[in-house]
């Protein structure tokens, strides 16, 4: 089934690996700046193909998926700030696996009364979901949401912050793909694909439909928090509105969106593109940007409603008409 | 047992302005499914407007309230037939969500720049005036913001069930496909439908303008609202808007007093998800087409 | 008529919505590597008696043997692992998906135990006819090509019963031919078939045996040439001799 | 009132046409490519909760640089002049965008950061600048945790929240009579939780009684219920740690409720205009803590006095002034006179000038703690009082332009 899997994708294989390569030895050459550019871009496209796990295969749209990058980084930030170990990277290390392993644990808990919910009132219960994590966060002491963690420092003296964070992000990234690539090829991709179909049909198929959405709810939840933890760490101090953030659940929809929905490519390219546009492009405007942003989304929405990859496959389409 | 008293009295009053907040989304929904993350600003830009009338020309802000809902009607209504229709026909009913969160932000951004981004506050001259009621005080601004929130309530409850719009609003809610064949302009409707939508958040927006001080990124706090209260009453009524607004007006005032003021938001959220889980067409269950 | 031990045992079943018994006692038995069909008029009860053998919806009473489990409250996804498979009358295909994919996914789920998962995709494509156009998205398909993808995934899930919901509905006699030979082949693959049909000709030309219901209840039973002449089938279901 | 007309709107929005146009051009600018120009940096949040205090810090920043450029022909330093230029862009609140575009100046060559505002975007961002060795002041962030990280590049004009309640507290022990007992009521934000703890930290220390903490969420629509407890047990001052229009609401609500306490003493919210034109009478009694008053004495080197700086706001901005304003402008003053003192426009020098500032400026006389936050005596606030729709200074002693009026009259018996 892998094996298959990857003889059938195997250039897009290549195309990542090289990707990644590229990726490795960037800082090298870029500037600060950029590398910080890259960390967000990472970041985002992680985001966005963790997202997917569930809102692309499987078709659950969720709408409060920063539940999980607030939830990993407070018990991540909680645990580092009162249990230190020997080194600080080792304190980073267990924090993070605390953190996502609490994401996943949580997830499972909530992950079979909220799937029975299908399309707008899944997304509103996962956004009802968020707002209660960040508001409980927020407002019990004992969270700190609202006075703030602030972060061990694990940076290695060696080296530059964003450049070793950069580097976190690379591996926290990479591994959400090659995750969501495992998912894609497998029994459980195909599985989530036809529940995004048609799940009544699927069952009736035999597709264990109950079991593989609450899988793709798990892993798609333990791999945002991951990179939520990473984000936390990078940024040094979180309160409530560090990362509990609304525009961080919609962002993700929009990655995938722009790119071309249910695709893993499609998120990659959308959050670089994104990225790019607010952050290079729009960085430097003082009191417009937020109307731009929102004119895009529209115009995303309007102009290309099957994303980037939507669009490729379009025009690739109507060559290969056009040339037969 | 006055201060439980007062916390109700507090609670219904409140609500009564959440269900008008709420009742134009939960038209759109009900009769569309469509969620519209632009109602928050469109109550936001009713508070501008009266405030605008109000500051500029002297109109007490209760009196504006049909000039507001004109005005923000045939924005209701391009709105729809401009883009929320071309976003649902070109694409799908989630992805239509983003698109009204996309306007969202343009409106904000506008309504910063139009206004600044400072708070603005309505007070006509019954402003501070208060009544006794034996051991509970209420004051006269909230109460005539309640009184005029059931007003509209009703009218709008009274245009829904005996005009001749309001029965083909209600027909394509249930069945666009049957409403279809019977030759009516769905489109249309619909414009109309996110027209009236639009026009009561505006409303609500004036009285709460008369209530609240109000800035700009308040907006995310009454989409957000009538989300609850949506959820709570049930999709597409009046009774239901209604219901829902005075349950959470309740549950806000309660959780602050008995639990701790800083948790009604937090209960608030809880009871959205404890509610979809249980009961997703809402307390009176009066689901609707899209309701799966 | 096939002396196999039933593969299928509808015992008493009855389904109640609201006020409307849509099912009334009905009870019969399909034998192992036949082919049996369930008829009846419009609203007689026969897709909703799918939807009870399949767990799609639960029983109001009785009980539904495959060889010798009880599977109602079981539910579809377990129903269709221990080999029961359905082709719908309204096709689903999965609509963005490839034809091949479609197919694949009935193979990769579908009924328990082992499996070569792209000789089953091949087999199925092949049986139906649409090696040709495996790449092809599903909802590029016609009618009739799609009603083949119903059964090709049906057949995917490699069951011991396959239960097909008018597989020819809307179709031309030519192509209702076709379906009927692939219907054939599928039985001789040794999967049982239970068809439910309205084109009479196609029913009596390809059952072994028959079962007439109306208004809910089961009114006759039996090869096709005696149900032909049943006089209860006549009127209640024919009005009319089988046409032609 | 409004300083966006829509020409602004539409000239912006051409603006990011070109900008947007001419990303492939080389934007990066290096300062020191123009060797008589000092470039501030830094973000404000000008979308977003925030952006009404964004939109007065940067007000601040400006007018200080307009006035310098323009009226004193630059400024001096080592014996050069020097034009200021101001490069800030908008963090919209959104930490990760802040650190982001912090870093694209530092890479520029951007040398001196001006802060943003809220303690979640100014700790990140200044753990930026400190290492790339660049200092910070900044009139935005004062939460304690910036000024406990060992940062030796990051200034603040505010003393750290925990001890912004220390000149407060010394007003209530001056009243007379003297005030028993005290409630909070705060909001669940860093600036007004940690106000909180602080004033009833120091309240409790002087002996005050305090009766309740409220904790409300970070945005209210209501607060009914917190009125009636404060009613049924009614302190002599309520506090309120809350921002402008928090404030608002608790002041109008507690007039709608007829909750009546003998003091109503607010860190925020009467200062403005706006707060006073909608209680009208109302306004009459309320306490708030003053950073900054026009009328103050302030002397500075540039503007002459305090009152002189509002005058040149007031003709070019139609926008009421703020202390935030003030305290933006200050920044920039003490900057140029950290630079004069050090006769240099490098960092290590003007880093250690600013740490060792002690000067007159339109914003009072500035001086930071060793941790680098400002210092709690001289730049801590003094207490107004609104009295005839104006707010009158009544503490310190030195400052007062006004006598307090305590107990305040009950709302029914306001004229």
């Amino acid at each position: 089934m892998l094996a298959e899997g990857i003889r059938a994708h195997r250039w897009w294989i290549v195309a990542a690996a090289v990707g990644f390569a590229v990726l490795l030895t960037a800082p090298a050459y870029l500037t600060p700046f950029q590398v910080r550019v890259g960390q967000l871009f990472l970041f985002s496209a992680g985001l966005g193909v963790a997202w997917t796990i569930l809102g692309g295969f499987a078709g659950y749209w969720s709408f409060g998926h920063t539940a999980f990058i607030g939830l990993g980084a407070f018990v991540a930030g909680a645990f580092e700030l009162h249990v230190p170990l020997g080194s600080p990277v080792a304190t980073m290390v267990a924090g993070t696996a605390l953190g996502s392993l609490a994401c996943a644990a949580v997830s499972a808990v909530i992950a079979y009364p909220i799937l029975r919910l299908r399309g707008i009132y899944f997304a509103i219960a996962m956004l009802g979901v968020s707002q209660v994590f960040a508001e409980l966060t927020n407002n019990v002491d004992a969270f700190k949401g609202t006075m703030g963690i602030n972060m061990p420092n694990a940076v290695p003296a060696s080296m530059e912050p964003q450049t070793f964070f950069y580097y976190v992000f690379v591996a926290a990234t990479a591994l959400t793909l090659g995750v969501a690539f495992w998912v894609k090829v497998s029994r459980l991709g195909y599985g989530l694909v036809s529940i995004r179909e048609d799940e009544d049909t699927a069952r009736m198929l035999g597709v264990p439909t109950e079991r593989y959405k609450i899988w793709a709810f798990v892993l798609s939840a333990t791999l945002t928090g991951l990179l939520g933890i990473v984000y936390a760490h990078a940024l040094g101090y979180i309160t409530t509105g560090s990362v509990y953030r609304t525009d961080f659940s919609l962002n993700m929809i929009v990655y995938a969106l722009l790119g071309g929905i249910g695709t893993i490519v499609g998120p990659v390219l959308g959050s670089a593109l994104m990225v790019w546009l607010t952050q290079v492009v729009l960085g430097r405007l003082l009191d417009v940007h937020m109307f731009i942003t929102g004119a895009l989304l529209v115009a995303i929405v309007l102009l290309a409603p099957h994303g980037l990859v939507g669009f490729a496959r379009k025009l690739l389409r109507r060559g290969a008409g056009g040339g037969a | 047992m006055s201060l439980i008293l007062q916390t109700i009295l507090d609670g219904l009053v409140l609500g009564g302005l959440y269900s008008l907040a709420a009742v134009g989304f939960s038209l759109i929904f009900g009769v569309m499914n469509v969620v519209n993350l632009t109602h928050g600003v469109i109550v936001l830009i009713g508070a501008y407007l009266a405030y605008a009338f109000w500051h500029g020309l002297g109109v007490d802000p209760l009196l504006a309230i049909p000039l507001v809902m004109a005005a923000l009607f045939a924005f209701g209504y391009v709105y729809q037939r401009g883009l929320i229709q071309l976003a649902v026909d070109r694409s799908s009913l989630l992805a239509s969500m983003l698109v009204t969160f996309g306007v969202a932000l343009m409106l904000r951004n506008v309504l910063v720049l139009v206004f600044s981004p400072d708070f603005k506050s309505v007070t006509p001259s019954y402003a501070f005036t208060v009544f006794f009621l034996g051991p509970v005080t209420i004051d006269l601004v909230r109460l005539s913001a309640l009184g005029a929130s059931l007003v509209l309530l009703c009218v709008l409850a009274g245009v829904l069930r005996w005009t001749a719009v309001g029965r083909v609003i209600r027909a394509t809610a249930q069945q666009d496909l049957a409403a279809r064949l019977c030759g009516v302009d769905v489109r249309h409707v619909y414009g109309i439908t996110f027209g009236v939508s639009a026009a009561f958040a505006g409303a609500s927006g004036a009285i709460i303008g008369i209530v609240v001080p109000f800035s700009p990124p308040d907006e995310a706090l009454w989409t957000i609202n009538a989300f609850v209260v949506v959820t709570l009453g049930g999709v597409g009524s009046p009774s239901g808007a209604l219901l829902g607004g005075l349950l959470l007006g309740l549950i806000s005032t309660l959780t602050s007093q008995l639990i701790g003021p800083q948790f009604p938001n937090a209960m608030m959220f809880l009871i959205l998800v404890v509610m979809l889980l249980l009961r997703p067409s809402g307390l009176l269950g009066n689901a609707f087409s899209g309701s799966r | 008529m096939s002396a196999g031990a039933p593969i299928l045992r509808v015992a008493g079943v009855s389904k109640r919505f609201r006020g409307l018994l849509a099912v009334n006692d009905v009870s019969f038995a399909v034998p192992e590597g036949s082919i049996c069909s369930l008829i009846g008029p419009n609203g007689a009860g026969k897709s909703s008696l799918f939807n009870l053998v399949t767990g799609y919806l639960p029983l109001t009473a009785g009980a539904v043997w495959f060889r010798d489990r009880r599977i109602d409250g079981q539910g579809t996804t377990a129903i269709s692992r221990m080999g029961i498979a359905r082709a719908f009358q309204i096709a689903k295909p999965f609509p963005e998906l490839s034809v091949r994919d479609n197919v694949r996914i009935g193979a990769l789920f579908g009924r328990e135990g082992p499996r070569d998962v792209a000789s089953v995709v091949r087999d199925a494509l092949q049986l139906t006819g649409l090696s040709d156009h495996a790449g092809q998205q599903a909802n590029s398909l016609t009618v009739g090509f799609l009603r083949r993808l119903e059964l090709a995934r049906a057949v995917a899930t490699r069951p011991a019963l396959l239960l097909a919901d008018e597989p020819c509905a809307g179709l031309n006699p030519t192509e209702t031919e076709e379906i009927m030979g692939i219907l054939r082949q599928i039985r001789a693959n040794g999967v049982t078939v239970l068809l439910v049909e309205h084109d009479m000709r196609a029913v009596m030309g390809i059952s072994e045996t028959i079962f007439v219901l109306d208004a809910g209840a089961k009114i006759a039973e039996g090869p096709p040439d005696a149900i032909a002449r049943d006089p209860r089938v006549v009127a209640a279901y024919l009005g009319a001799p089988a046409e032609g | 009132m409004r300083r966006f007309g829509r020409r602004d709107f539409v000239k912006t929005v051409g603006a990011t046409a070109a900008a947007a146009g001419l990303v492939a051009a080389p934007a990066v600018r290096r300062a020191d490519a123009q060797a008589k120009t000092i470039v501030f940096g830094g973000s404000v949040p000008l979308s977003g909760r925030a952006a009404e205090t964004g939109l007065n810090v940067n007000n601040g920043y400006l007018m200080a640089i307009k006035y310098l450029n323009e009226e004193m022909g630059g400024v001096e330093i080592g014996g050069e002049k020097y034009k200021l230029e101001l490069k800030m862009f908008d963090d919209a609140s959104d930490p990760a965008r802040a650190t982001t575009l912090i870093q694209r100046q530092i890479d520029e060559g951007v040398d001196f950061f001006l802060g943003s505002f809220g303690s979640n975007i100014v700790l990140p961002t200044a753990a930026i600048t400190e290492r790339a060795k660049r200092p910070m002041v900044q009139s935005g962030g004062g939460s304690d945790q910036i000024f406990t990280q060992g940062f030796k590049y990051v200034f603040g004009m505010f003393p750290r929240a925990s001890r912004q309640f220390i000149s407060s507290v010394e007003f209530f022990k001056a009243m007379s009579p003297r005030p028993k007992s005290i409630s909070v009521i705060f909001t669940n934000d860093a600036f007004s939780k940690t106000n909180a703890e602080g004033a009833a930290k120091d309240s409790k220390a002087a002996g005050f009684d305090v009766l309740e903490m409220y904790g409300l969420p970070e945005q209210i629509t209501d607060v009914s219920s917190v009125l009636a407890s404060v009613r049924s047990k009614t302190p002599d001052v309520l506090i309120c740690t809350t921002h402008d229009q928090n404030s608002l609401l608790i002041s109008r609500q507690m007039v709608a409720t007829n909750t009546n306490v003998p003091l109503l003493y607010q860190t925020l919210g009467p200062q403005l205009a706006t707060y006073r034109e909608t209680l009208g009478k109302f306004a009459t009694g309320i306490c708030v803590q003053i950073y900054w008053d026009e009328r103050a004495p302030y002397k500075d080197k540039f503007f002459g006095t305090a009152q002189k700086f509002a005058e040149y706001y007031r003709k070019h901005v139609q926008r009421p002034i703020a202390y935030h304003t003030a305290g933006g402008a200050a920044c920039i003053v003490t900057y140029v006179q950290a630079m004069q003192a050090a006769k240099s426009i490098k960092t290590e020098p003007v880093r250690d000038a600013l740490a060792a500032t002690d000067v007159d400026t339109l914003y009072g006389r500035v001086k930071f703690t060793p941790e680098g936050d400002g210092d709690a005596i001289l730049l801590g606030p003094a207490v107004g009082q609104v009295q005839k729709g104006v707010v009158q200074l009544v503490h310190p002693a030195a400052a007062k332009t006004g006598t307090l009026i305590y107990p305040t009259p009950k709302w029914s018996e306001k004229t």
